[in-house]
This record gives C-alpha cells, structure tokens and sequence, in this order.
C-alpha cells in the first residue's frame, strides 16, 4: 500500500503543529497557491507504521551479505551514526561563524590531513558530494592546471574501457573528449595502444588502481612515466581504495591527483543510493586548485583557530561545488571511521578485504565456477564469469543474481565491467566472516544445481522476496512517476 | 582490529585454502618500489568509547547556539519520528536499489517522495533527489541547454537575486561546457529583479533559460508570472529555484504565468533535514513530462511484478552514466538517498497543513524579528516589498564585526552580505523561523541594541 | 540461527575495548573465576545483523494493528523516546545531587501533579516499576492505614473473578486473603454477594473501573458506601484508565488509591513486556503511607528547588520498592505524552478509544459475531465470545487468534477473563484508523467463512510466519533454557 | 487531537453505524453524579515542537556532570548500536510476548539472554527478568522461603554489607509475609561480613538462606566460599547478590563454595543500560535447575513448531499470576524486558573479553582514584581488605556539604555513607569506572584537595 492510501481528506497530525495558521498579510493575493499541495493527510501512528513495514522490505549491510562489486558494502559502524548526529553538530548554521563551530571544523580539518597521509598527498579538499563530484573537481583541476600553463590545446582525457560509467561522464562534463583504452586479457591497461594514443591532446587518465576487474595495474609507474613525458596528469578514482589502504599510496605511483568515496572505503552508509562524500586529494602541481571550501588553520595565542578558506586564500581554485561545504554529516563519519581505525586499523582493512575476496575466489573456483582473470590475485574483489553457465544451462548472470536474493545474499554487481560476459563483480569486503563466504560459496554451488534441475525456478526468481522478478519494460514504457498523474 | 571478525585460526585456515601462508604474499603483484613508505608515527585506532568521548566534547563546544541565519539553510522543527525511522539499519545501510526486488522498501519510498515532491511544485514529475539545491540549479542549467532545441543558445539569465554561492556553483560546473551565465540586475528599492534588465535587444542571440528565485536571496518575492510569461515570449524555458517550505504557501512553479516553468529546483533541506554546517541536504529537480529524458538524476517507477502484483524500480536509466556513460544526462550516480528518506517521512508526518502551518510561522516570526529589529536606531529594512521568510536589514555599523560580537553570546546573527552585495552598505540577511520564540526575538533585538549604541 | 552459533573462539570486537586487560592484583586468587564467562564472540556487524534481523519477527505497534484487550496498545510517540533519552537525562547518577537533576526532577514533580489532578486524588508517589507494584504498594497502604487505626483484624482482600492475576497475587503478598466476588451476567459485580461478604475481616476490596468486561461498574457509589461503611477501602487497578481519562476520576467514584499504568494510558512502550511504570496516587487518607522516594519542592529566593522525600520526610510510608526511584525514563517518556495531551486531549482519548471499540463491538455484531455482554455500551474494549463457532465449527478461540496473525493483525487477548468461555478480549485504542478497524473486522469474517470450508487450516494457522504453530507442552516437559546446558 | 487519526467525516459515520448521534451518549452508563470535575484550566497540549523545546533545556540543565558514584549504579561505556538496535520500533513497541508466533524476534532474544546471564552466573537457568537488583533479591527471599522445604524458617541472614536501599526494600516487600530479616555485622576493619556473627547457637530456630553479596556494598570482597559452605552445612540456602559486571573477572555464585550459591541475583543495569536517575533498570535471578517451579517472572523455552522446526515460546507459566493467580510465585507481570533487549544486545557485542576488560578497567581505575584521594591530607581509605571498583573513604569533614560543594562543580563525589552506617563517621563511597580518565581523577582530587584544606 502508498502512504496516499493511507490519506483522509482532513486528518491532522496536530502533535506536529508549529504554529496557527495565519494569512501571510502581506504577500500579494497572486503570489499564493490557487490549490493546495498534495501530501498525505496521515496520523503519526500510520506514517511511523508505513514506513518501519517499508523498511523491512530492504536488504541492507544491517540485514544481508552484500558482496556488491565497486560498491564496498562493510558495517557501517553505528557509533558513527551516535556521534555524528548529536546536537552541537546538527544545529550548526554552515553560514555561523567559525568559532561557533572548532568542533567540528577542527575534526574536517584532521580529516584532511588524514586523507592526505593515507594518498601520499599534499592538500584535500573535503567538498565534492560524492566520488562523481569528486571525479568532476579531479577532471576539472587537471584543466585549471594546463590553462594556467597556457597549455589549451589539450582535449581528451584517456579511460579505460573497465571504468564506471562516472569517469567518460566527469571527463565530458568538464569539457574534454573520451577516448577509450583497452584492457587486454590480464586485465591490465594495454600499454601498446595507450603508448599509441598519448600525445600533445592528451589532457590526462583517469585510473582506478586496482582497476574495475579486481586486479592491481602492474604497469602504473610506466602508465605515470608515459602521461607526465608527454604533459598528461594522472587522475585516480578513489572507488577501489579499500584494497590497497596502508599498503601502496597514489600519490607514490604517480597520480596527481585523487577522489576518495568515503562512502566506500570510510565506511559511511549508502542510505539507498547515497549522500558519500568524495573528497579530493591533489599532489603540489595540482593543489592551488582544489575546489573551495577547505578547512585552514592558525594560531593565535597557543590554541588552534579553524577557519574556511574561499576564494580569498585560495584564487587559483576550480571554485565551489556545494552552497556551502559539502556532506559535512557524512565527513565526521569517515572521520570518526578513520580515528577508530588509525594507520594501523587501516592496514587491515586492505588485509582483509583482500584475504576475503582471495578465499572466495578461491572457493568459487574450486566449485567449478569460471574466473575472468584465473591466474591473477584478487585485490578487494573478482569477477566471475556465468558465459558458460548461460550457455549450457539458459541461466544468465542476472538469473543467478536475483536467486542468490532467495538464498538471503544481496547479488554481486552484474554485468560490469561490460567488457566481460555474463560477470558478477564480487566484493565480499574485510568485515564478512569466513562462514557467511562458504553460505554464499553454497549458495552459487546450489543455484547452479538447480539451474541444471529445474530452470525455471532459477529464471523466475526471486521466488521469496516481497516481489517477484519486475518488468522494467514496462516501467519505462509506460511511465508512472508520480502516484498524483497516474 | 575493529570490525574485522577474523579469529586466528580461520584465517590461517583461508590462507591454506588459497595456498598462501601468508597474507602479504597476496599483495605480491604490487610493485615493491610502491610499497607505502610506513607512515611516520603508526597510529592505533581509538575504541568507541574514547572517540565518543572525543566526539562528544567537541559537539558540546559546538552546542547552545540560537540560530536567526537562513540563506539557503534553514532551521526548521523536525518530527522525532523522521530520523528514529531514518536511521533505521535497512535505510540507512542499503545500497542504491538496483537489485529492485531486495529494495522495495527504498524504492517505494523514492516513488512516493516524487509524487509529494511533484505535487508540491505543481510539476509533473521529479527525480529522487540531485546533491544540493546549488548543484540542482546547475543541473537544470545543463538540462535547459539540452532541452530547448529551438534556442540552440547556451546563454542563460541568472539574476543576481539568486543566492550568490547558487551562481558561484552554476558556473563552475556549467562553464567547460560552454555555457554562459548573464546575469540580471536587481531594482534597488524592491530586491527583485530589475524590470528595466529584462528588455533585450534584436541583435540579442538570445537566451536558453530564465533562472528565477522564489523567494529571492534577499528574501523578497519576484514577479513569476509576468517573468515565467516574458521568458516563455522570447523562446526561453523558464527555471525556478525555489524554498520547498514556501511553496506549502507560495505560488509553485507549476503555476507560473499562463503555462507554469519547465523546470522546478531547489534545495531540499527544509524538509526535515538538520542544518549539520551545510550538508547533507538533496537537491531536488522536477519537470514537464516532456523533458523527461533530458532530466539527470534517478527516477523511479511503478511496475508490475511477474504475478501482475504492484512494484518499483529504476527506470529511464539510459540516461545515467552507468548506461550511457559519456552522452549520460549526468555524472551523478551516489545522490542523497537518505535525506530524501528523512523528507518523505517528513513530508509524510507533516502533511500539507503541517508545511502551510510551518510557512505560515516562519512567516510570521521573520515578521516579528524585522519589526522588532526595525525599532533599533542604526537598523533599517533594506527593501520596501513584501518578503517571506527573510529580509535584508541594513545597519549602521560594520556587519562582521558584529557577528562575531553575537557570536560570543551564542547567536547566529544573520548572514553577512557585504562582501556578496557590497553596494548595499553593512547590509545583514536575517530569518527566524516558527522555531525562534518571541524570547529569542527579544534577547537578539536586546544583544544588537548594546551593540549598536 | 542463534547468536551462539554464529560465535567463534577468539573472536573479539576490538571497537569496543575499554581497557586493556591486566591482572586483578590485589585480588585473591580465590576469588577469581576459574572458567570464564560463555558470552558470543562475534563481530559488530554480526551482532547488528542478527539482532535487526530477529527484530524482524516481532509484531508491534510500529509494524501491525494490535487490538490485546487490556494492554492498551496505542502509538507510543516517537518523540518521548528522542527526548527522554538525551545525555542530561541518561547520565545522571541516582545518588547525585539534587541540584544536579532538576532538570529531571521538575519534570517528575509535574508528573505526580498531573496525575493526582487526573484521577481526583491528593498524592502521587511514582516509584512503582509496573502496575503489579502499583498494586502490591496499594494494597500494602490499605494495610498500613489499618494497622495505624490499631484495626488487625482485617484479613481479607475482595477481587471480582473477572479480576487481572495480579490483583490477587499482590494481595497475597500483603499477607491477605483473597476473596473472589462473582460478576452478574450484566458484567457488573454481584452486589448481592458483595453484601453478604464485606464485614469486620474485609480490608478493602481490588476493582477497575471498567472492568475487564470491557463494561462500566454502574453500581461503584454503592460498592464504594459498602466498603466505607464496613471500614474497608477501595483500591482502583487503573490499567483500565484509558476509557474514562477526563470523563470521570476514580477519586470522585470513592477510591482511595489507584495504580497507573503509565506503559498503557500514557502510552509509553511495552518494549516486548517491559518496563513499564506503576505510579500510585491516593487521597487524603492514604497519601501518608505512599511509598518513597517522593520528589517535593522548596521555595529557595523565588526559585523551586525540587528534592527527594525519603523517611524522614515521610515517616509513615510503606517504605520503598526499589533500590533508587522506579523506572524515571519511563516516567518522563508518560509525562511527555501527558503534557503533549493536555487535558482537553485527555478527554480526547477516553472519546476515541471508547468509539472505536463500540463501532468495531458494532461491527462485529452486524457480521454476526457474539458479544459476552450485548446489550451494553462497550468502553475503550470489549468481549467477542466463539463459543459457538467453536461448537459448530470445531475452532477456537485461540485458532481465531492464530490465523489473525496470518491477516496482519496481532490477536487480541484470548481466554481472559477467564469467566467468558473461548473469548477475545478486544481493545483497539485511540490511535487506530477506521480503515484498520475494518480490516480487521474483514478479516474475522474470512476467517470463519475459512472455518467452515477450510479449518484445518485455521487451526494450523498462523501459515506465513517465522514459526508455526509452537508446541508448548514440549516446551514444558523437556525444558530448555540455556543454550549452553543444552 | 494528537495520535488520534479520526476525520469528522470518520468520526460522524463511525456514530451513525453504531447508531448514536454523539460521541457523549457512548458514556451515559457513567452515572452522572460520577462527571468529572472539569479540570479548574482545562490545558491544551503542547505540540512536539513545544515539549521538545522544554524537555531539552531540563535535560541540558542536568547535562555535563562527571560521575564517581556507584554503590548499585554504574556509568560504563555503552556501544552505540546497543541502543540504536533495542529503539526499533519492533523491540520497543511490541507486548510481552504471549502470541509467541508473532514474538519470536522478543522471545529468541530472551532465551539467548537466559543462556548468557546463566553463564555469566555460572548458574543453571535465568528468568527474563525482575524490575530491579533490590526487587530481585526480594524475591530471591520469598523463593528461598518457599524452595527450602526443609528448614522450614521464615528467617533470613543478611549481612549489613549488602545496599541499604536493597534491604530495605526487601523488608518491605517480605514483612507481610511472615519473613524475618536477620542483619549480619560487619567487621570494622575489614568491611566485610564479620564471622564472629556467624556462630549460630543450638536454640537457633535456623535459617531459611543466607544472602551473600559480590562485592559488598563497600566494594570489599566476602569470602564466598567459606560462608557458601557454611550456610549449607547449616541448613540454609545460599543467595548471592552480585555486580554482573565484576562477575566476569570475580568467582560466580555458581562456583561458590564445594555446591555453589542455590540462587543469584543483582542488579542488570552496568549491561549496557545508562544511569537515567535509578531508573529503567532490571534485575536478574539466576537459580539452580531443581529450584526451577519456584522461580517467578517469566521463562522462555525453546522448543519446536508444527513443522519441527526450532521457536521459542514462554514456558512453566503456570508459575505466574496470569495462571495461577493468588497462588503464583510472584504478583509480577510487565518485567523490564527492553532493558534485558539492551543488556543482550550489549552482552553480545562486549564478548567475554570486553566485560573482562570492562571489569578490568574499572578495577585498576578506582584504585587510581582511591590512591590519589589517599595522598590528601584528611583522606584514608576505610577498610583494609582488597575491593573490586569501588571503596570506602573517610574525610575530615562533614560528606554531606562536600557533596554540595562538588556539585556547584558538576561533580558526582560520591555516595554519602553517614546516614546508612552512621559509626563509619563522614565516610564516601567511591568509584571510578573504566570511563573515567586520569584526568577526571586529577580534577577530582583537586577539587577535594582545595574544599578540605
Ligand atoms: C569505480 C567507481 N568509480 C566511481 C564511482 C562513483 O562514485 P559515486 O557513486 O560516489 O559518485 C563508483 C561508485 O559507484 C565506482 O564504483
Ligand atoms: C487489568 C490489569 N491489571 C493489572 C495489570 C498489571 O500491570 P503490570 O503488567 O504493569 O504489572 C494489568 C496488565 O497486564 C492489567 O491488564
């Protein structure tokens, strides 16, 4: 049922009265609504009843095994969320002046430096909304950076043909050309074409490194030596950090330049699609122009004072992203993420993950399934392929997906990277234990039996979930956006 | 090892499984040369309970602070319920509902957070949510450009009564592609946009868009229907950039002049959102069902399952990046799901008599505030037209100075605007919302009075 | 699967070290444990996960209509738990200063007026922690108050057979003995029997007022004079409040103390049994012996200064109940409510509740359902007998209850009173809608339409749940308690 | 009409169906001499907006202050996702669980409650809970009276080392039934049990149990084992009254002695369950397997369903006053079930390890404080015996305004002693938990340093 079918023409929630209903006297006659809005007319008890049910409709981290490739689905610390949400943080006014705010400006300000010591970078900028954003800032520094040196001519930015989809859309939103890379059968950037392609245009790359198909990218330093000769600079997409934290720095391998999901790596909640927060992390050359806000520091009479840095300190920056500074609620939770960790917590991190993501592979493989890459390590993940499942047995990657949601797993990530057929992206993340990856090993070893024994089960599934499978034809087709239009 | 559930023993027992013995060697394909220099002082993690006690002085610091600043964020009540349900652990750590069959919860919720988001505007439809109400008027931007194909231009009038950080971010994010933001001129005795700037000349290559505010920066209402109508006249599609709470009340896009803007925008924090130092909010972006593949963001839609039953899921997604990639409508994939969980609970709870009656005392206490403040030698209301829920008060002292001397005492004045509006003189940006009592009002109008004499 | 089976040896949450561990020095080594504790060693995320999947499986307000007869289970507001559970309140020691807690204090002090206010008494002492407390504090006054009259001989407690369990076991306990009074067939005690039994031994008498009969004791002035004139008093079990709050006191109706069930009329949660809170308000000549702590207050220089009265402030009380001073996060989540209602809104509640269960009695009665008592007014609940369809259909009271569970709605209270055979006991409160009133009258339709075409499926109801239908003889008979002593 | 969701359109056509033209007439079996007194003001209710604006200066009013007392009520670390996860709605505002089908999430919870206490006990079998630690060893009492069929007394040993508040209240609530309170003295020097008191002559009439409490009210040890075996070798059952935190460091009842302590009780709340002025607590009560019928307050068993499957459902309730009414082992009924939810939720995500450390902490923390306060002039500890997390100390000056004058300095000294055990003289009962820090000791000591000299 919609909260609309719960709505009476009339009822109140009067405990959620703020004030009499006056006529606003002063406002002209034509500025006010002809007809009212339309929201739902509901008791507290209906609201808080609907939406409790609706939420237990959802696999979450909280409920489910999530091993979403790309997605780095791990617990969520819940003391993030306590302390983050307390008073003093949630009634600050962005526009209230600083020393109305030194707690939490001086814990975006340790962030920074964090984030700085974990990339082997000079400056961060905690602004961007997400890694997208983040990816835009990145992009769009590399620009400001060749237009100060006078250097117009470059327009293309180089992508591999693994990247998600946010790199080619940043890049052309920031006003370059995409020019595609191949990644060859180890799934390493092919070097021979990217020596081919790199040139006066050549604006920059844009990596993740490990790369989208889970493995690490051998070649980076070559990769770096070969943009910086020929005047390119080097992006990293921060999506894939979890792998590598403590462990190898972008800022050692040669990028100039880096995003960070935090909502990955540091652990804050998806929320059903967002808010993350990306900050961006830049090396010296690219540093002066690092979106604005950014938090600075003086001192004055031996205590701290934190302060924002805008377009007076900081001229040479890309400029601003957000009215004001970002997901700061999201930040204090990577913040609080990164402090329980410390360097140590975080070396860890990429430990396990990897131990993880190694052992399920490992498992998966010795049940018969198909590696993408079968003589590599996994990074954080791996990428099993289902081509020949789909072809002896009917049942495609998305078939396997939607059953594993009746085994009580969340489905990898399908399809993608696109290059390879019929894949799940597999993340299974450092904070699962061994016996929910051998549940999910079995899981796959029973759906593959099934799909031998009875197809069609598999095909029509999930047999279990508050839905079975939905026709996203005829979403599209027949559009019905907005329960008012219907 | 916080969070991390391996005991010894399984962990040397996954290594033998994968024929390693140790964990380093499934780093081996990492280049030696990059392995991270160590960092300088290793440093432990803290438990729970030492970056609570970390955390909670510093919130403390931060805390008992009475708040007479909007411009963009406001601080309105908030139903408890809101965030006890949306921090419940299936919202808050579910991933984006692309398996939409383990995300009905999610996704349902979107579908009917459009609806009360498209209602609210008087537009046709909206998207689940864009990252701030600056980036969704960017958003928009972008989208007019694409969608007004008769224009062919990449020009759009922005007037300067649009929140300057609105337009600081619309032309970072607008500008490598192209597009060029002209702006309009305010008349000085009414804080809205100057009727002489809009004549445009026939040499004039013309315009893709009108943005207009409602209400303006400064708090003021701008003439929509005569700008919606004028704008429409000359080819331009019209965008408004609106304050979600004010439309319980005002005018909604969707009515505007004779056919209503194309394109409704906003921020969205109003909604139930805490002010939090300015994020996470949402953007919010609606629009005629005729640009619906031009608009960027999510959307979803109702469907039927295989047994015929009532479902949801992501729809139009040829759109996105993750499709379309570099001809995507957009970059964003991440958006602001949960705030638009705590909006629709929000939204929900309140109903519309709830958001009129919010208006209406957020209203009526700016009313009272600028009454009040008006009646202090040295401070004057800067504009003679009606506003809503600010209003721009002109002062005879220096406005920095000041708020900081408030600060002291715990006060968010306002916003300063000299530096934003210099030609305004000391001029201050202040609101109160159906928050601040009648005391508040007094011991602010007291604390600017010592000051001023 | 239980949280035992997801341990593992050696498992620890590190995020929540407090210490490091270090010997016990000074502690003989005797008095050290041998074995340690068997407590779960898991992960974060596993505990989070299991305990937000296991709180799936439960009904509640929040998730489903809950009509239990008796219980009130109405909206418990969302805004009571947010404010009472912020820091200044949760971080107060009992023992703390006064001055230290007035916050808390003022609000309890308000509380007791309030509730003396509502229920026509003189005095508010709010320690008990449930209405069973409530009860044995009440009783144990009666029985001071005779005991300071030098009147010992009263040996005898009356309690209607239509009475709560608690009434005659806290009357027990107060070392009386329990006289039960029959109900006439109008659901009123009979005052014939009530006559012949009151005398010189009687002590007082337990009654609620409506009775569980869901009716209103139209004969209470006369019971009221009877009990006075033999020397006995009357006691109110004011769980049934919700049908008469601003209607009608029970100080006018002539008790002389009641119990509060603040978990049921003042709507704080039953948390899946407890806590609750059981405050006990008396007139004039009980108020001396109301256990303590009380809180008063002191006129300081124009200021209220509110304080704890122990024995020495009030010497005559039956003493105290618990280690400190009841269950005060309850306390404030009803004083909350209490103030949120005001007294217009408490008239509101004893309205609506009352319609609500005339118009659900009427309903049922329409769809041919038998009500226990017919030809009267329902208050906030009332009596559904099956005894026919048990009869004719062969399914019982409890069958009806158990395939409710499968329709949405939580059962109501069966097989109490125990004088009505295969009853429901059915109490909607004032918080439901009339669309789930019809629902659920929908429902009881289909359910005896499904018992006559269907019953066995009724009475291996409920289908769609986490369980089916539990065997408790087994549960009995072999008795397992303890996972660990399996 | 808040919480009420009625319309007037509802509300009319509910009254037409039920055949009444007002809402009044469904009252009129009230007579009317009965009408109340309408209130002298009737008062209209506050929104959430209002009570939240007044109940969030009365809680920060009382906000801010560092804690040394315990003596029954401690402040330990909670993790945030204790609380987090005992508010869902699910927990928080479901009945006691008698449609067990419907109740499994509550009941599957307490059985693993039931099973941790137990273990933590050492002891066979737990309840679901009682309302307090004071109210818990009441019962332990009347269940020891009733379980020890053969000594037939109504008497009861209780040493003075136990709480005051608990035996009071354990007075109050067994005098009417006949059970007398025999009080144990303690030794001067030591602060425990003085054996001297233990002789036990041949007229003695006996006794039905002895209490024993872990660590005493003094924060000192008794000698368990010894009295363990000395009560039963008397007759008499063994009743400990323990703290569950330093159980996982100190003996358990279960191992007490040659057989054990018979029955285990104390105060739940240092799981997890904040200090909240005394209050939502819970008690617990552990006994042996034979003493099982005797036990009151609920019992969940697991057991299996129509299917064979493995669910829980309450069990032996023919023990409770639903059933078995004036005959029941108790008169309770709602216990403190969510705070059992908490303590679970805490006992799990804490392990062993953690309540170890726990212990283990608040151990090495008082004597900290206990040996800094001792270098005061005018401070000595009362007893010389080892003490678990808490400790006796006497002053030079009067306790009760000392406490008063810490107070003005948001501190929580202590507990004052004078009243209860007047012959100690201006005795403090301190305590420093693993929350406190070195500096709050500091701070502490500084500030009893600058009041005593
Ligand atoms: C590899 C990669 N890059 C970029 C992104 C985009 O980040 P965001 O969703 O935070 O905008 C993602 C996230 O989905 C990703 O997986
Ligand atoms: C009529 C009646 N009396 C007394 C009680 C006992 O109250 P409590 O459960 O709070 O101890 C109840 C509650 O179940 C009840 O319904």
């Amino acid at each position: 049922m919609l909260i609309f079918e719960h709505s009476q023409s009339g009822r109140i929630n009067s405990a959620q009265r703020t004030a009499a209903l006056q006529p606003l006297q002063e406002i002209p006659k034509a500025m006010l609504r002809k007809q009212r809005a339309q929201l739902p007319e509901i008791s507290e008890l209906q609201g808080v009843r609907h939406y409790t049910q609706l939420s237990q409709k959802n696999f979450s981290i909280d409920t489910h095994f999530y091993p979403l490739g790309s997605c780095t689905m791990k617990y969520n610390p819940r003391g993030a969320n306590t302390l983050s949400m307390q008073s003093g943080f949630l009634n600050r006014h962005p526009a209230a002046d600083a020393e109305l705010g030194q707690g939490v400006m001086t814990s975006l300000y340790d962030l920074q430096e964090i984030l700085c010591e974990v990339t082997g970078m000079e400056a961060t900028s905690l602004t961007p909304a997400a890694g997208a954003q983040g990816e835009f800032a990145g992009v769009a520094m590399i620009r400001a950076y060749h237009d100060a040196q006078g250097d117009t001519a470059r327009s293309e930015i180089l992508v591999p043909d693994a990247a998600h989809g946010t790199n080619p859309a940043s890049a052309v939103m920031c006003g370059y050309k995409v020019k595609e890379i191949p990644t060859n059968s180890d799934g390493d950037v092919d070097l021979e074409t990217l020596r081919q392609v790199v040139g006066p245009q050549t604006a920059g790359i844009m990596l993740t490194n490990p790369s989208t198909l889970g493995v690490f990218e051998r070649e980076i330093e070559e990769i770096a030596a070969l943009l910086h000769q020929a005047g390119g600079l080097l992006y990293y997409d921060g999506a894939n950090l979890n792998a590598i934290l403590g462990k190898t720095r972008p800022g050692d391998m040669g990028f100039d330049v880096i995003h960070i999901n935090v909502h990955k790596t540091f652990s804050t909640p998806h929320g059903g699609g967002g808010p993350g927060a990306g900050p961006v992390v830049a090396n010296k050359r690219l540093a002066p122009y690092l979106p604005i806000p950014m938090v600075g520091v003086k001192e004055h009479e031996g205590t701290s004072h934190y302060h924002w840095l805008t377009e007076a300190e900081r001229p040479e920056s890309i400029g601003r992203l957000s009215a004001w500074s970002g997901n700061v609620g999201v930040l204090l939770r990577a913040y609080i993420y990164a402090k329980m960790l410390g360097t140590t917590g975080m070396e860890r991190v990429a430990d396990y993950s990897v131990l993880n993501a190694n052992y399920l592979m490992k498992q998966l493989q010795k049940k018969g399934f198909t590696l993408a890459i079968p003589e590599r390590r996994a990074t954080h993940e791996f990428i099993v392929t289902l081509k020949s499942e789909a072809k002896e047995l009917g049942v495609s990657a998305m078939d396997f997906a939607k059953r594993l949601l009746d085994y009580g797993h969340h489905a990898p990530t399908t399809y993608f990277p696109l290059l390879v057929p019929e894949c799940l992206l597999i993340e299974p993340t450092e904070t699962e234990d061994k016996a929910t990856l051998d549940a999910f090993v079995e899981a796959m070893v029973a759906i593959r039996q099934e799909s031998k024994e009875n197809p069609e089960q598999v095909k029509e599934a999930p047999l279990t979930l508050p839905v079975r499978r939905l026709d996203d034809v005829r979403a599209a087709r027949e559009l019905d956006l907005n329960w008012y239009n219907q | 090892m916080p969070f991390i559930p391996h005991t010894e023993a399984e962990t040397r027992s996954m290594l033998d499984a994968i024929g390693v013995d140790q964990i380093a060697t499934l780093f081996e394909e990492i280049p030696t040369s990059l392995c991270a220099n160590a960092p300088q002082q290793p440093e432990q993690g803290l438990s729970e309970m030492e970056i609570s006690q970390l955390m909670r002085s510093r919130a403390n610091a931060d805390d008992g602070v009475t708040c007479f600043a909007g411009g963009g964020a406001y601080q309105h009540h908030i139903p408890a319920a809101v965030w006890e349900l949306t921090t419940r652990g299936e919202f808050y750590s579910a991933y984006t509902p692309y398996q939409a069959e383990a995300s009905q919860g999610t996704l349902q919720l979107l579908y009917e957070y459009q609806s009360m988001m498209s209602s609210l505007m008087g537009m046709d439809l909206s998207n689940a949510s864009l990252y701030d109400g600056a980036s969704a008027l960017a958003e928009a931007v972008l989208m007019a450009v694409r969608a007004n194909r008769k224009s062919k231009s990449k020009r759009i009038l922005i007037p300067k009564t649009v929140h300057p950080n609105y337009r600081k971010v619309v032309h970072t994010l607008v500008r490598h592609q192209g597009i060029e933001l002209v702006e309009l001129e305010y008349d000085a005795k009414n804080g809205t946009i100057n009727p002489d700037s809009l004549k445009i000349s026939d040499e004039d290559p013309g315009y893709a868009a009108l943005v207009i505010p409602l209400p303006s920066y400064f708090g003021t209402l701008e003439d929509v229907h005569t700008l919606t109508d004028w704008a429409h006249s000359h080819g331009m599609l019209v965008i408004g950039s609106v304050n979600p709470i004010a439309m319980a009340s005002l005018t909604p896009p969707g009515e505007w002049g004779k056919e209503g803007a194309d394109i409704a925008c906003g921020e969205g924090q109003p909604l139930g959102i805490p002010l939090a130092s300015g994020g996470p909010y949402f953007g919010f972006l609606c629009c005629r069902k005729a640009l619906v593949r031009q608009l960027p963001g999510r959307l979803i839609g109702r469907t039927r399952d295989l047994d015929d039953k009532e479902g949801f899921t992501l729809t139009l997604q040829a759109r996105e990046q993750h499709i379309r990639r570099s001809k995507a409508t957009s970059n964003i994939c991440t958006n602001q799901g949960l705030m638009v969980t705590a909006a629709t609970i929000f939204m929900s709870l309140m109903g519309t008599t709830g958001l009129e009656q919010m208006a209406s005392g957020s209203y009526s206490n700016s009313h009272k505030l600028v009454e009040r403040l008006s009646t202090i030698d040295g401070v004057a209301l800067a504009f003679s037209s009606p506003y809503f829920h600010e209003a721009v008060i002109t002062l005879s002292t220096p406005v920095a100075e000041l708020l900081q001397i408030l600060a002291t005492q715990k006060i968010v004045g306002g916003i300063d605007l000299s530096n934003d509006y210099p030609e305004l003189g000391n001029a201050l940006l202040v609101c109160a919302t159906e928050l601040r009592s009648d005391d508040e009002i007094e011991q602010f109008a007291t604390a600017l009075e010592q000051i001023l004499c």
